[in-house]
């Protein structure tokens, strides 16, 4: 890991460990149901204030706290045009198989490119710390993956384009 | 496979066989660019009727792609066209050569069947940019090929070099950003010198090359993008590198797809096994549950997922 | 006007549900004063009809509700006037000056985080001390920030965890790097702990 | 001493509680039903299922002089069981009672006063249910305390007189109400809190010192000092005469409490291990964990509490285990191996969130022993005068 991004997952690292101090929440709102208050912000104080790290503009990440349950949202580093649509392909690759990703949001927040809804009933079938080295490996790993992809990408375009031309010589 | 064939593969394996053992057959099949093709035997086992449609079969025979089909084919190419189709060939299997190579050369030129009518407009090109050299003329014409919905080629001689243009379509905005990616590819590839023969690529996206841009019909929109191949007289010096240029240069629009299709295949794999390798993480979150072996009464485990 | 009129009956019903009545007994209740007949025989030619009956379903009825708790009530208001909080902005900041023209970071870190302003109306304040504190933290010594933080009391450590999220949420970034934040940020997180974040959370006293 | 610890449900424990003699125990495992267990030899069997409710049971409170057990649940309502006998098979068995609490939201938290002849059910409504025993019509009946609460009530604590009533609540307030109920209770002797106590007096109201949360609420064994915990990652200890001490801790925030003696508390939570702080008048602070398996903390900032460590041993054995876990894990429990930050194991005994501390043992006034349950379904009953010193400089 570069010395850069360290300071950066670490940042992450700790504010997810501090959010993810959830509890058993039924809804003051409507009764009889269990929502997660982040999402359905019916009640003001059981919201909290949403904190932003960040590392420069074009990668941050969003944590939005609530009694019981947490909004996570990552934004990508996307360097050109090729990096913002392997970006865009990945995360839509993963959101459609949210099912299996229980932690994962359908849709992302806005502004963001991939978001994660974590509630009280994940952090009790689930072992917190866990959970939280998960978010930390996807996102050492997503960087990585997409600037593979993209050196990939561009190797086989010049293969291809020098056996096409070559070609031409025969 | 990197590179693609020029010839049809369904017609070069299906004569090969009925060569060997005639037998009554009706099947339709398709190749690049919606190119459709029926290969019956309507009369009798030994008389393979062989015919093409192609959508833009009216330029083609404009530029003269009968005389060439005439050329190649010769008495083959039928009187009488099937109907629906644009082109046949009456091939007597009892006429065909018997000595092993002859009878493979054959079954080749058969198989080029399309190729060999869309090389009408390349042909033609080559052969006016020798006369515009020997007279000193300036241009020649434009000439449109409309061989898919919305793709077409433009070829055009002048007196040192023949211009060849593609316009093609990218559906997705993945294909656009994946095809200029390529494209640069070809753009640059020039540089090494390997390669330095070849012709020269230009690549526009958008906006049609100054060349063609008084030509009706041209789209200006962002999923659309112009390939500009120079071809100078060194790539049609002879018949044999003319040849060789044409089966090459009409496949290039098919070959460009078949790569970003490729691309998006190989990224979807890796995708699929990136995100799988993340579903192994996040399981390791779930707290083991210990699972006591249940047995059915017919001495089965059961196994809890 | 039968449309018209029974949306008046509705909100005002749903208005003085009020603090005892559940909002799902009130709503369940709604579904009785209009029935559906009286739909059929509503004018067609009412221009409102289409609009009202469609618009009183999406009124946020539980803004009526007096229980719920409003955003300035969850944190006691800063007693000060504002044109008063900036000018002990303005106060703090030349003070920071003259201690980091003596070098001392501690003291000039302790004077930017005491009182630091909060709550409504007083952005201009805010926005003057972020830069105060962004220079302090600009000119430290990365090697100097374990010992500055570790002299700072558990008060100004808790409000200078809030400006480091605050500078990070910054959309414009000013004259700052990430990398600064993300190293104050990780320090102050080895000495003053995960609590230590979870008290910017839960403190609406935002600065 | 090494704390017991017993691994009783695969299911996180909402809350438990006690039988007056300790051979018995009252859990949630998170659901909708009551799980008895007995104390048998070194381990605990489940005996008996009480299920009545029909959403997740959040409070159980088991009287020690009636062995009554009263349960709150998020269905709205709160049912008291009595041990009868059943004509048929002539065993005891737990019957239940349905309380009229007059609550249309979730109930939260429940408990007995010291009397036992009223219990407090704390709820969503943003109210307070106070019941008592109306033997005219032979049911459990409800008043209900209100004002000023704005928020769900989180939790509540009776003041050794039965009349005064700790409430915590997700409005970041502490409350001391009365809770004087004309019919049941004498005329309460004058207290620190006041002297003259009508239903509902607000005797004291104290905000979370940064906007947390009031998870847990408690009076001292003498009734006249209150201490609470909140979500801020505080405890405050509220002497009504005199100061209010707030604890900044720097760890995760704590959601129970209990007091040990006049001068002793224990806390645990988030942090997932018991936390003693200890003081008077003159001042509080924290001592240390009760959970000596902790390494030491600070040095690893963020990461404190967890550790790389191989997973060698630690998963199921037999072949079919190893495959699986490598199918769906991507681990091998042969080699230990894969990237070492991927794997981070908690150091303390609780696995996860601590969810209660209640007395266990108690000596000469003191108690000397308390019990913990927790998220990672484990039960452990810890000495309380077995400090570690290692973390207290977490605990200023």
């Amino acid at each position: 890991m570069s010395n850069v991004l360290r300071p950066y997952l670490a940042a992450v690292r700790s504010t997810l460990t501090a959010a993810l101090t959830l509890e058993n929440f039924s809804s003051q709102i409507v009764e009889r149901h269990n929502k997660p208050e982040v999402e359905a912000r019916g009640s003001k104080e059981v919201l909290l204030n949403p904190l932003t790290i960040s590392r420069n503009e074009n990668e941050r990440v969003l944590i939005e706290p609530s009694v019981n349950s947490i909004r996570l949202s990552i934004k990508i580093k996307q360097a050109d045009e090729i990096e913002r649509i392997l970006c865009h392909q990945f995360t839509r690759f993963m959101m459609q198989r949210a099912e299996s990703f229980i932690v994962l949001r359908r849709k992302p927040v806005q502004g963001y490119d991939i978001s994660f809804l974590i509630t009280n009933t994940h952090s009790e079938t689930m072992l917190k710390h866990k959970i939280v080295d998960f978010i930390i490996q996807f996102m050492e790993e997503v960087d990585k993956e997409i600037s593979e992809m993209k050196l990939s990408l561009n190797a086989r375009a010049r293969i291809v384009a020098e056996s096409y031309l070559t070609a031409f010589n025969a | 496979m990197i590179l693609l064939e020029p010839h049809n593969y369904i017609i070069q394996t299906t004569l090969a066989e009925k060569l060997v053992k005639p037998s009554s057959l009706d099947v339709q099949f398709v190749d690049f660019d919606g190119v459709r093709f029926h290969l019956s035997t309507p009369e009798r086992k030994t008389a393979l009727l062989l015919s093409m449609h192609i959508r833009c079969w009216d330029e083609l025979v404009k530029y003269g792609a009968m005389d060439i089909l005439k050329r190649e084919y010769g008495s083959l190419v039928a009187p009488q066209v099937e109907q629906e189709y644009n082109v046949s060939l009456e091939i007597d299997l009892d006429q065909v050569p018997t000595d092993p190579e002859a009878r493979e050369a054959f079954v080749m030129s058969v198989a080029m069947f399309k190729r060999n009518a869309l090389a009408a407009p390349f042909e033609r090109g080559f052969k006016t940019q020798k006369e515009l050299e020997a007279s000193g003329g300036s241009q020649g014409e434009w000439m449109q090929v409309h061989y898919r919905d919305e793709e077409a080629i433009y070829v055009q001689a002048s007196p040192d070099r023949v211009t060849v243009i593609f316009s093609t379509v990218f559906r997705e905005e993945t294909d656009r950003i994946f095809g200029k990616v390529f494209l640069q590819e070809f753009v640059d590839a020039r540089r090494q010198p390997s390669i330095q023969n070849a012709p020269q690529v230009l690549y526009s996206n958008r906006d049609p090359p100054l060349e063609i841009r008084h030509l009706p019909g041209l789209r200006n929109t962002e999923d659309i993008g112009y390939v500009t191949f120079v071809l100078s007289p060194r790539h049609f010096a002879n018949p044999s590198t003319a040849s060789v240029t044409v089966s090459h240069i009409q496949l290039f629009r098919d070959y460009l797809h078949y790569h970003i299709k490729c691309s998006k295949a190989y990224m979807h794999s890796r995708m699929r096994y990136r995100v799988s390798e993340f579903q192994k993480v996040l399981n390791r979150a779930k707290m083991e549950v210990a699972t006591t072996e249940r047995k059915t009464a017919s001495g089965r485990t059961l196994v809890s997922r | 006007m039968v449309a018209k009129s029974l949306f008046r009956r509705a909100l005002k019903e749903r208005c003085l549900a009020g603090p005892c009545q559940d909002l799902t007994h009130s709503r369940n209740k709604h579904k009785h004063p209009i029935p559906s007949q009286q739909y059929s025989i509503a004018n067609d030619h009412d221009p409102l009809r289409s609009i009202m009956d469609t618009a009183f379903r999406k009124i946020d009825i539980d803004i009526y509700d007096e229980d719920v708790l409003q955003e300035s009530e969850l944190y006691d208001a800063d007693p000060r006037d504002p044109a008063q909080v900036l000018e002990e902005a303005r106060q703090r900041q030349a003070a920071v000056r003259t201690f980091l023209a003596k070098s001392d970071v501690v003291g000039a870190l302790s004077t930017v985080l005491e009182n630091a302003p909060y709550g409504p109306n007083v952005d201009q304040a805010k926005e003057l001390t972020l830069q105060t504190l962004l220079t302090i933290l600009n000119t430290t010594k990365s090697t100097e920030i374990p010992g500055v933080i570790k002299s700072l009391s558990q008060d100004a450590q808790d409000t200078l965890m809030k400006y480091l999220y605050k500078g990070m949420a910054m959309p414009g970034w000013g004259d700052i790097s990430g990398s600064v934040l993300l190293g104050w940020h990780e320090k102050l997180t080895e000495i003053a702990g995960t609590g230590c974040i979870v008290r910017t959370m839960t403190d609406r006293r935002l600065v | 001493m090494a704390p017991e610890v017993h691994n009783l449900s695969q299911t996180p424990i909402t809350c438990h509680a006690f039988s007056p003699d300790r051979r018995q125990l009252a859990i949630s495992p998170n659901s909708n039903d009551v799980q008895i267990f007995s104390r048998q030899g070194p381990e605990w069997v489940a005996t008996e299922t009480l299920s009545e409710h029909d959403k997740l049971v959040t409070s159980i409170d088991w009287a020690p002089n009636s062995n009554r057990i009263v349960t709150a649940s998020q269905d709205r309502n709160a049912y008291v069981w009595q041990e009868t006998q059943d004509p048929e098979t002539n065993k005891l068995v737990w019957k239940p009672t349905l309380v009229l609490l007059r609550i249309n939201r979730a109930a939260t938290h429940v408990r007995w006063s010291p009397k036992e002849d009223k219990f407090a059910v704390a709820s969503g409504a943003r109210a307070i249910a106070i019941c008592s025993f109306d033997s005219e019509n032979n049911w459990w009946v409800s008043k209900l305390l209100k004002k000023p609460i704005r928020s769900t009530v989180l939790s509540v604590d009776w003041h050794p007189n039965n009349v005064l009533l700790a409430a915590g609540s997700a409005d970041m307030k502490a409350r001391v109400f009365s809770a004087y109920i004309k019919e049941v209770d004498e005329r309460p002797a004058a207290t620190v809190w006041g002297s003259k106590l009508p239903f509902n007096t607000i005797c004291g109201e104290y905000a979370s010192p940064a906007g947390g949360w009031v998870h847990a609420v408690g009076f001292s064994p003498s009734g006249d000092v209150l201490a609470f915990v909140s979500h801020d990652s505080s405890i405050s200890i509220v002497y009504p005469t005199g100061p209010v001490f707030n604890i900044r801790i720097s760890s995760l925030p704590f959601v129970t409490l209990t007091w040990t003696s006049e001068d002793s508390i224990v806390a645990a939570g988030h942090d997932c291990q018991p936390v003693v702080f200890s003081g008077s008048e003159a001042g509080w602070q924290g001592i240390g964990s009760l959970d000596h398996t902790t390494a030491p903390k600070s040095a690893e900032g963020p990461r404190a509490g967890y550790g790389g460590s191989s997973s060698v041993g630690r998963l199921k054995a037999g072949a079919f285990a190893t495959f699986r876990d490598a199918d769906s894990r991507g681990q091998s429990s042969i080699s230990g191996s894969g990237s070492p930050s991927a794997d981070t194991k908690m150091l303390t005994v609780h696995q996860n969130t601590i969810t209660s501390v209640r007395p266990y043992e108690t000596r000469g006034g003191q108690v000397t022993k308390v019990s913990t349950t927790g998220v990672d379904g484990k039960l452990v009953i810890w000495d309380v005068n077995d400090v570690g010193t290692g973390g207290a400089s977490a605990w200023r």
